[in-house]
């Protein structure tokens, strides 16, 4: 086993790596380097679930992630106007109010973590972990493993409907009306 | 570790370069084609294709002086240590010292390549400075609210770059398009050759050759040295077999350019190093890399299939193994009576496309080989055009100058890697088109 | 997740491995390349070439583009690099011979896949240079089409194993090889093999037609070393589909790491001559190809695996 | 590694999530901002499970479920922004003033 330390020390850089990037996602100008900071941070979260014992659910947080960022990115290199932030961009609304509403949740949530009282009944070595998880999702929780599936199966279908040329009820570009472009220097103001 | 194993460490690092194979990045001006596709097999260099993996710039011939800002912008991509190195051609062009490195026509560049990198990494030869100045492409700097030269979101030139257009792509949205201008030293296409294009995403959505990329150098010799056997032809009888051999060499030699454009290297150089090698009697040979080629899987998921043009479009365009992978008998050897007499039949096919364009040029190969050995001493009768490995050349008409305007129509609407491939298979040559439409050899004939 | 070997030992055993294993793809490439094109197989300067362009590339400066990400630029390579190194101490060398026996190997080794991805679009990226850019989105239609069918083929050596850990999948095929059982299997994970280390017909992202595509802007080191994190990719993958597929160290007569070496390196010598033979896939057909087939016909692997074992 | 900390760790995670959905205009950022919530309660999941519920397999099975929303709230919303552009070629929340095509 890794000593203690060692894993506190991990724990550590994992989480200030999380925040931190986590952060400067909303804080960058270029899209691609917001997608990749917060694979970044997803990554962190991924290796502090390694060291809690559940390696499989960090393991597969990596696996899905590393694929959901690139699409993320390529999207947004698609629809935004200014994907490279050559221009500086301040694109947010209600600065102040979601400022405020994030700090409170955090100290909401912090202090419920803090002055909770959660039972001490650490679970058992990553090796049972992953099979009791194993037989648990083919077991018992069959139900909510296959619902999950089928969720998956119907949301393909209904993102290829939704995002399709053809779409749910004929052609996209039928009846559709085009916005008046607010004039760019609005935009920015 | 002492400074003194440090610096016996530095020392050995050295001596290891020294030896490597001297990294060139080869440009190849009027009628030296040839010669630097030849460089692939000179074991001391090696060819790369980018100028960022290059130490040397080797010029090649003369250059049309229209492309001289973007042969300076190629020298200016390599890494320090770096020099350039001028083989024949007779005028440096404009932006390079005059004092650069010649090694004159007819004599190996490879001794010189070497003795120069030698010096590079010695230390005894300064790296060459950048010939343009570091200047944006348009003044940005202080305009704008943030000084950036940009305006709101997506307007302005934001640090002198032009933010995208919006195009239509093949799925119906709107999205960004990004221009791009390829050549003219691309390192898969024809020295000298230009397409400006479009991309939607991989898609090219617009395509143009500009024009008067065939211009002659201004200095200079206007015609390959030696002249190949064709020109030779369109004046005086040549051998046959010399033509045959000359016409299954040049099909090697586009070979080999097109199988590395495919990513077979190894086997592209075994088609350079057959076009050295082979001789007349030699079909057999041929058929068999024919063979080889075909379990590569080229013919079936490499080349794009069903992307040629019309039969109609090009009938009586003398496009050769074009217009005879189009189902269309044009040949001039047909009417040649001595060719005729060795029972000279073209190499037909229906394909009219990429694959069909590869089959007609390896079995015409083959063909020409046969045919070298059947012709014994027997001479052409037929003076004035001859076929030409890429059809019908006249004294001011090339193929090449009639199927450089079939390219943004074959082009459009393909993906990057089809669309490299199809040019590629094209087999232009501007060198030939240059030659062709030189008044000295209109006059001679 | 179970740590087998102390961290300084098992750091160094992994870099030697890999620095010997670049370096032997180097060497082989070269021989394979110098047969094929009719010049020989030249020991002597396949053997040394490799070494002095490393040296060259030490001695060359790097060059940046106009307005690079620096940061992603440089840490693309480390991240391939790195990626290799993590998927190759995940495979057994021999019986307890292991760096990291992660229970959950089989989704590890799968995550550090789907990170060549991120290391590749990065690469290409951020030169802010037109063909590498368009070598990554070119990488990234590649590589999110044959992420599931790999998946597919990698899931059906666990079935008999019953477990993700490498080390049980190989203990598994003590009497029957995976590449027996289950056919489909190794040219499954070979196809993915080339796409992940972007090698021969796969070579999409850094192909000729892009004139080297994501590394068409680098120079000196950084070339040097995204060519030995992509030489490093294609050594993981050779050792796991020797793990994976063809019995790990299980085989007569000689000791299990032995075996093991052996069949890495026949897969890596099977790699290599793909790279040369087989001419590069066109992308739309390859996508097509990879959705329409590979995906059910790993299914199918999956699915007879399964039954065999009912 | 206490419980606490990992707990003010995720707070951290879905507090930034919050004010990155609220304040940002772009779809995809505020996707992103999404995302980050659903991080930290993941998070925040695997340490009780770990730490307070006794390896109970029906916790781990709680993230998967996330995770699926995860991917569900991606694919959804990549889906709508394609839509939503093929017809408006809005890509910030404020062009769209009426939600109806």
């Amino acid at each position: 086993m890794i000593p203690t330390p060692l894993v506190d020390a991990a724990f550590f850089v994992f989480a200030a790596g999380a925040i931190v990037t986590g952060y400067r996602v909303f804080r960058t100008d270029s899209m691609v380097r917001a997608a990749f900071y917060l694979l970044a941070s997803f990554s962190a979260v991924g290796g502090i679930l390694v060291l809690l014992g559940s390696e499989f659910l960090g393991m597969v947080l990596l696996l899905m992630m590393a694929g959901e960022m690139l699409i993320m990115a390529i999207v947004m290199v698609m629809y935004m106007m200014n994907p490279a932030g050559l221009n500086p961009m301040t694109m947010v609304h209600q600065n102040r109010v979601a400022a405020v509403a994030g700090l409170a949740a955090f100290l909401a949530l912090a202090a419920v973590g803090l002055l909770g009282d959660f039972p001490d009944r650490p679970a058992p070595q990553p090796a049972l972990a992953t099979e009791e998880l194993g037989i648990e999702l083919l077991g018992d929780s069959m139900l909510v493993f296959q619902t999950a599936g089928v969720t998956l199966l119907s949301t393909m279908i209904g993102a290829v409907a939704i995002a399709g040329r053809r779409g749910r009820s004929g052609s996209a570009e039928d009846g559709s009306i085009e916005p008046a472009l607010q004039p760019d220097e609005e935009d920015a103001a | 570790m002492g400074l003194t194993s440090g610096l016996a460490g530095l020392a050995s690092l050295r001596g290891l370069a020294l030896a490597a194979p001297v990294p060139v990045f080869a440009v190849a001006g009027f009628g030296t084609r040839t010669a630097v596709q030849d460089l692939r097999l000179a074991r001391e260099i090696e060819l790369v294709d980018t100028p960022r993996a290059a130490a040397l710039l080797l010029i090649a011939g003369s250059i049309n002086p229209a492309h001289a800002e973007a042969l300076a912008r190629v020298h200016d991509q390599m890494p320090h240590p770096r020099a350039t190195v001028l083989w024949g051609g007779s005028a440096v062009p404009a932006p390079f010292s005059p004092e650069v490195t010649r090694v004159p026509w007819g004599e190996d560049p490879t001794p010189a390549a070497r003795e120069i990198f030698r010096s590079l990494l010695n230390g005894s030869r300064a790296t060459e400075p950048p010939l343009l100045p570091d200047v944006d492409p348009v003044e940005w700097r202080g305009v704008g609210p943030y000084g950036q030269g940009g305006s709101g979101m997506t307007g302005g030139t934001p640090y002198g770059r032009p933010m995208a257009e919006l195009a239509p792509d093949r799925d119906g949205l709107r999205l960004d398009a990004l221009p791009l201008e390829i050549g003219p030293f691309y390192p898969r296409l024809p020295a000298g050759l230009v397409v400006e294009m479009t991309l939607a995403g991989d898609v090219l959505i617009e395509v143009a050759v500009p024009a008067g990329l065939d211009r002659p150098p201004d200095e200079g010799p206007r015609r390959p040295i030696p002249a190949s056997p064709f020109e030779r032809a369109l004046t005086e009888p040549v051998r046959i077999a010399e033509l045959e051999l000359a016409r299954a060499r040049a099909h090697l030699r586009w070979l080999s350019d097109a199988l590395i454009n495919q990513g077979l290297v190894a086997l592209g150089t075994r088609a350079l190093r057959l076009a050295h090698d082979i001789g007349p009697g030699d079909a057999p040979r041929i058929r068999a890399f024919t063979r080889q080629l075909g379990r590569t899987g080229l013919f079936r998921w490499s080349l794009p299939h069903g992307q040629g043009v019309g039969a109609e479009r090009i009938a009586g365009a003398g496009l050769g193994p074009l217009s005879r992978a189009a189902g269309l008998a044009e040949d001039v050897r047909t009417e040649d009576p001595a060719y005729r007499a060795l029972g000279f039949r073209p190499v037909v096919m229906a394909g009219n496309d990429v694959p069909a364009w590869w089959r007609v040029r390896l079995a015409e190969t083959a063909e020409s080989l046969d045919l070298a050995a059947r012709a014994g001493e027997a001479d052409t009768a037929l003076v004035g055009r001859v076929e030409s490995p890429r059809g019908r050349l006249e004294p001011d008409d090339s193929p090449t100058a009639r199927a450089l305007p079939l390219v943004p129509e074959l082009l459009t609407g393909l993906e990057w890697g089809d669309a490299m491939t199809t040019l590629t298979s094209l087999d232009l040559d501007l060198d030939e088109s240059v030659t062709a439409a030189s008044p000295a050899l209109a006059a001679t004939a | 997740m179970n740590v087998y070997a102390p961290i300084q030992i098992a750091l160094p055993a992994v870099a030697l491995t890999l620095a010997l294993g670049v370096y032997l793809v180097a060497v082989a490439d070269r021989v394979m390349a110098g047969v094929i094109a009719g010049s020989g197989p030249e020991l002597r300067a396949a053997m040394l070439t490799p070494l002095r362009g490393a040296a060259l590339a030490f001695l060359q400066w790097r060059r940046a583009t106009e307005r690079p990400d620096a940061g992603g630029w440089a840490l693309a390579p480390a991240l391939l690099g790195g990626l290799a190194a993590f998927a190759l101490a995940l495979v057994p060398l021999g019986p307890g011979l292991v760096v990291a026996d992660a229970d959950t190997g089989f989704v590890a080794f799968s995550a550090a896949i789907a990170f060549v991805m991120i290391a590749v679009y990065l690469h290409g990226w951020s030169p802010n240079s037109a063909l590498p850019l368009h070598g990554a989105y070119r990488y990234g239609a590649q590589a999110l089409s044959f992420q599931i069918p790999f998946l597919l083929a990698m899931l059906a050596t666990a079935l008999p194993a019953e477990s993700l850990s490498i080390v049980r999948i190989v203990e598994a095929q003590a009497t029957l090889w995976n590449v027996v059982r289950e056919p489909v299997g190794l040219p499954l994970y070979l196809v993915v093999g080339l796409g992940v280390s972007f090698w021969g017909p796969l070579n999409m992202p850094d192909a000729t037609d892009l004139a080297g595509g994501t590394s068409a802007e680098d120079s000196g080191v950084a070339r040097l070393l995204w060519g030995a994190a992509r030489a490093s990719m294609l050594v993981a993958v050779a050792a796991m589909g020797a793990a994976g597929f063809l019995g790990g160290w299980f085989g007569p007569f000689l000791p299990g790491p032995v075996w093991m070496i052996l069949k890495t390196l026949a897969l890596l010598g099977l790699i290599l001559a793909a790279g040369h033979l087989l001419a590069r896939i066109r992308i739309e057909l390859f996508v097509l190809v990879s959705w329409a087939i590979l995906i059910p016909l790993a299914l199918l692997n999956v699915f007879v695996s399964g039954a065999f074992l009912l | 590694m206490s419980t606490e900390a990992v707990l003010i760790a995720a707070a951290a995670l879905f507090g930034i999530g919050v004010y990155g959905a609220l304040s940002q205009q772009s779809f995809v950022m505020l996707m992103m901002g999404l995302e980050l919530m659903i991080n930290g309660a993941i998070l925040a999941l695997v340490v009780l499970w770990a730490r307070a519920a006794g390896g109970n397999p029906q916790g781990q099975m709680l993230a998967i479920v996330f995770m699926t929303v995860m991917a569900v709230e991606m694919a959804l919303g990549f889906a709508l922004i394609t839509g939503v552009y093929r017809v408006r070629r809005a890509d910030i929340t404020e062009k769209l003033r009426r939600l109806k095509g």
